[in-house]
């Protein structure tokens, strides 16, 4: 249905929250004291057919009785009364209602929340959601135990359950969002709409999706396509294996499609497709750190001989490619390496190596022209802190025009360095496995992109 | 365009499949090499196809009814003289009279052997949810014991079906293996970025489409069989014969 | 050469230093340091020819001069030296020495080492080596940039590199060790007289390596084979790409063997090879937690359809086996389940689940014989804290003659119910495909088992 | 045992690898099943025992010296009467005489043809480090192509055997494929049990060992080539014909 009316979802001005028990825990108590915890500015309202005072705000006996229409309603009542809600919603003038209710999928009041819903353009979110969050707006319109912290990373999942999980991990490890939206049955809002309306929120670097089954497939790939010529677009879909299909299905009450079908047309979109929710935010960091591709030649710098070989080892299980170092590459390597340097990509530049050794190298590997890129790796020694070395390789990687992927290993001692260079925007990684999984992740995407703009944007 | 739309429009209300030789009249009008080949009313009439095609001959009874031919025994190959020819026509004319229910024959099919090559796959069903979805692969076990396929969304440009073929598993078939002489890919590429365009304007009119196989040997390729099911209909299985 | 003296390298009752400058940083201040703050308890002399103060100790200026033989010697001199100073450590009475000094690997000199230790039985650990920790018992004669924790795992590695690295990382993490031993170049003792030695060892639960090379295979093999029998061996080998290979040959000067016949020794040797550093610490958390057991078949329990379907896709793509519930067990979950479950396996229990729901699934599924293991899994919800779900399900888990992996999705959250499983000895995993990866390593670890104790001990 | 030792000393004094039948034999009394052969000097020979043997028959010239007999050229398959068996023996002999360095010939080897049924390959070489090594995997590309096989250090039991068998990419082969038949697994893993009781009897006497292809046919299986190399000699190449 595009984006019509969506923004009063993600923006709203005003907020409602319909059947808000008394009891702490409860979902309607929850999803209140959420939205006061976060912070929303606009007016908000309670509406609860028991006229309690819950989170210190009045109930209003019903929608009607409130004084303005909500921009958005937080309905969390009972799946009986969800269409009757819907209907005054509608009538008030409100435009977006999140349904947290469950059990209303393939129901006859499923049909009539929407038939209710339809002549007023009011959307719908869920039903059988968490609700969305949007931390940069204050807005926390869920009942997720906890609230996200603002970021520019938009996560949108048809799973309500991984959503809380996802939270909670991402708060953990100091991730945040844009918007953090739980679709739930997809009853009218899905993947399509939000791409949609994400695709140009400036606000949002890239999009993450947790897929179960596709639904208005046509719609998603055109938004997706759209979508995807802006900021990344990466996605999770369970169901890879036959069983996993089938157990979707029978969770999403979808006949999952082809899992191939739906690999091709990731492809064909320009999205990524990876497969594990941690993947998902390391590919995220990859895509939006890296310098423009250049190709898939990849040259890996080490201070040790077997973290280069577990990098080599992950390559090429993945059918990377790892670059063939030229006579006037080595040559230059040998200038700059004691003797004993293997002469060959992966590039050992030996465990005593001092400061200048590390820099020395690089530039040799940056200035390359068979080299596309470069997986810079440091395992701790007690000669040199990664620290200094973080601080002399940094204005080289920083300055160089092709993309560089680092690895620090280990924990305390390389934190400094490793803050140092995530800090600064490059693509950092605590193991050479991961490292090279994102590189291999960025050569599919920049495939499926290059195949995505040689299409015509109409298709 | 407009001649597939047809075509097709007829075999959905008549309730069949397109015959091997009206898929292949279809994809000849895009450029795409298939076997020589003609439909004969009588022994005789083969018999004089088969001198003009040049021996050795392919035959097979050509009836809207019969979808996979070879299981239904009324496939002959590797004809080598008119003799054979003859035997092989009273067989399969015989075999055809015992199908139950009785099915309609347009004749007999004289067609060209195809030379001994790399056998070639692509297929295409038309997804409810993606549309077209174009499917390529090595022909025989490669395909049906090892599901090494390329699942691509089309139009393919030739580049991308090189690298879509360079992807399969049994890629090195490509490069000549055991002796057998390499292939021309990049040809081989632009035949399939060619069916890919059919594909294409076949539109929603189909629900499955089977060129299986096309053979490869050296510089040529030429399709040797296909079949095209309308849209409404299901394929009773996916390999035909 | 066996377990002869491996002791004194181990529990040594006095450590001598050789080489140790004055200037903080250098390697043989570094060792003496490690080996103060660690506190070691017997006699601690150092070896050096300038006769400097160091760490309040008084420099001997040779070997010769010590009061008494040390039975663990520490060498940190140039290449150049260690023949002569190994000499005068034989001639002392010294009966093991850890060579930290890089570069003589193929050299005359070392050669002139070995033979100098041969006629005395003086065992070599390294040259090229990090050192080695026995936290338990105050050892820390390495030059490793911190101390390990004692625990009861022992890592064994032939990367000097990624030592320093995991010992960062498992610090990090809380992991500990029995023995942290780094092999370098392995002159004399190597992995297969380490296993020796740790196969005995009672304070050893498991016995973690990192291989590049195996030198000596068939003392490797029947080291293996034995300590297998004891106790879980896991092994990381580098090189399993052809690239790979050729990269630890340079680096190691070892060509690999092929590693398919590596696998095919790991498996008859009763081990358990994984893929990265990572998997090991997995590997050793499950094959230590994991109860007895009884076969493949995995049943998943989740209150999240996406968490089981992803649960699925990572088993179906391991070739596992996902359980088929019998009739009776589909009863049984029937009458604890609501109507909408999707009476298959995975076990969908809903995420509106009470407590009491997760007890009682749990129960079904611990009792039904078509299932040989339980993957139960959580993702918070605002319904129940996590807290009270795993308080209610312990106690069934702990009791269960069935292995059971805990997947507690999320982080804060769920953090307190995750410490209460693994406290217990659960075998506790952050994301699904992590538990499902662990389900699979333990039973190619118990095929390998089978296969080996089929074979008679002899072999 | 001492049979293999005596066999293997000799062939690596002669610098050479066992012939097909010597490596035959040695299976042979592992109880494992090879194709019916005989040694003959002469053409006249060859009749004779090809009547015995029973037609169709194959044709190899044997000689220490010839490993690739296929590519040599010396190799007739397929001879279904006596006229074209004395034509082959005629052909193989004169080919063999253009063969540089002439190689030592023992004369004409007539064998029983095997039904064509699914190809097995068991291979082993003897590992610097960790000794003998043994793979298993299905002929043709199975193995060229897809280096789909298992590995294994011998011995295995017949349980483990089917279970290496059932871990092969093309495990679907075995339960008959196409029309084929399927063949008796459990008999085939018991025959590759006792093969890597023959591999660990030879111990440290052989470099490589080649058993390709083992012809199974539903529940019969026969070796019909082999190929020994004694340990000090490295095989020309991995494949023989
Ligand atoms: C929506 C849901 C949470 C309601 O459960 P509940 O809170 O136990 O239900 P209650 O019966 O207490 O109703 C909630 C409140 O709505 C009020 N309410 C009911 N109908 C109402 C109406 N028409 N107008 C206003 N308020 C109404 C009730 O009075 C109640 O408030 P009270 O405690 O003050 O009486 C529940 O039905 C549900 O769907 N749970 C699953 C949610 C879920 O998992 N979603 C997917 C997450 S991914
Ligand atoms: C061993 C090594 C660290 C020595 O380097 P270094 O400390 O810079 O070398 P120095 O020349 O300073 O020698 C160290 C000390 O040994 C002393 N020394 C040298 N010969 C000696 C001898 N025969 N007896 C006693 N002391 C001796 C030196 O006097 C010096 O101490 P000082 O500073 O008080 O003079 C270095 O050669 C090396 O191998 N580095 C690599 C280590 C490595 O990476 N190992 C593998 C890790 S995984
Ligand atoms: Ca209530
Ligand atoms: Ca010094």
């Amino acid at each position: 249905m595009s984006v019509r009316n969506l923004e009063a979802l993600f923006a709203p001005a005003s907020v409602a929250v319909v059947g808000v028990p008394e009891r702490p825990g409860q979902v309607g108590n929850v999803v209140l004291r959420n939205l006061q915890q976060a912070g929303f500015q606009g007016p908000l309202w309670i509406v609860d057919r028991h006229a309690s005072v819950v989170g210190g705000l009045q109930a209003f006996p019903d929608v009607d009785s409130l004084p303005q229409a909500p921009d958005l309603a937080v309905v969390c009542t009972p799946a009986a009364a969800v269409p009757s809600i819907i209907e005054a919603l509608a009538r008030k003038g409100t435009r977006a209602a999140a349904v947290i209710t469950a059990g209303l999928r393939h129901t006859p009041a499923e049909q009539a929340m929407l038939a209710a819903a339809r002549p007023a353009l009011l959307r719908i979110l869920g039903p059988n959601c968490l609700g969305v969050l949007v931390p940069g707006a204050g807005l926390n319109a869920s009942f997720a135990p906890g609230n996200a912290q603002p970021g520019s990373l938009a996560f949108v999942t048809q799973s309500g359950a991984l959503a809380t999980a996802m939270l909670d991990w991402a708060n953990g490890h100091g991730i945040g969002f844009s918007h953090f939206v739980s679709l739930g049955d997809c009853a009218d809002v899905d993947f399509g709409d939000v791409l949609d309306y994400l695709a140009s929120d400036p606000g949002t670097r890239a999009i993450l999706m947790y897929m179960e089954a596709v639904t208005q497939a046509r719609k998603f790939m055109s938004a997706a396509r759209a979508a995807a010529r802006n900021k990344p677009v990466i996605v999770v879909k369970a169901g890879r294996a036959p069983e996993g299909a089938r157990a979707a299905a029978s969770h999403t009450g979808a006949l999952a499609g082809s899992d191939a079908v739906f690999d091709a047309a990731v492809r064909r979109a320009g999205m990524l497709r990876v497969d594990t929710l941690e993947d998902l935010f390391d590919a995220a960091q990859t895509l939006a750190h890296v310098k423009a591709w250049r190709g898939e030649r990849l040259a890996i710098l080490t201070n040790g001989g077997g973290a280069g070989v577990l990098a080599v080892d992950a390559l090429m299980a993945g059918r990377g490619r790892l670059a063939e170092l030229g006579p006037a590459t080595l040559r230059a390597l040998d200038e700059c390496l004691p003797d004993s340097w293997p002469r060959a990509n992966p590039v050992d530049i030996i465990g005593d190596a001092p400061v200048a050794r590390y820099a020395d190298a690089l530039r040799v590997l940056l200035a390359a022209p068979e080299v596309d890129g470069v997986l810079f790796m440091h395992a701790p020694t007690a000669i040199v802190p990664a620290a200094e070395i973080a601080a002399a390789c940094l204005p080289l990687v920083r300055a160089a025009a092709k993309p560089v992927l680092a690895c620090w290993l280990g924990g305390q001692v390389v934190a400094g360095a490793r803050q140092a260079f995530s800090g600064a925007g490059i693509a950092t990684y605590g193991t050479p496995e991961r490292a090279v999984a994102a590189w291999l992740q960025r050569a599919s995407y920049a495939r499926n992109q290059e195949a995505l703009l040689q299409l015509p944007a109409a298709m | 365009r407009s001649q597939v739309e047809a075509l097709l429009g007829t075999a959905r209300s008549e309730l069949r499949s397109l015959t091997e030789r009206e898929c292949k009249r279809l994809l000849a009008a895009y450029d795409i090499p298939v076997t020589r080949e003609r439909l004969c009313a009588d022994t005789e009439a083969a018999v004089a196809a088969a001198r003009d095609i040049g021996y050795p001959v392919a035959l097979k009874i050509e009836s809207p009814d019969i979808e996979h031919k070879t299981d239904a025994g009324v496939v002959r190959l590797g004809l080598v003289e008119e003799a054979a020819l003859r035997q092989a026509c009273q067989e399969v004319l015989q075999t055809a009279q015992f199908i139950q229910p009785p099915p309609r024959i347009n004749g007999l099919l004289v067609q060209e052997m195809s030379p001994s090559g790399l056998e070639i796959v692509v297929g295409a069903r038309y997804d409810k949810q993606f549309g077209s979805v174009m499917v390529i692969g090595l022909g025989g076990i490669w395909v049906e014991l090892l599901n090494d396929v390329s699942v691509v969304l089309p139009p393919v440009s030739t580049e991308d079906a090189v690298t879509l073929l360079r992807n399969l598993r049994g890629r090195r078939l490509l490069d000549g293996f055991r002796g057998s002489p390499s292939i021309d890919v990049s040809a081989l590429g632009s035949l399939i970025s060619r069916i890919s365009k059919f594909i294409v304007d076949l539109g929603d009119n189909f629900s499955e489409m089977d060129i299986n196989p096309i053979v490869v040997t050296g510089f040529n390729a030429m399709v040797v069989d296909a079949l095209i099911v309308p849209s409404g209909l299901e394929a009773t299985s996916k390999t035909k014969g």
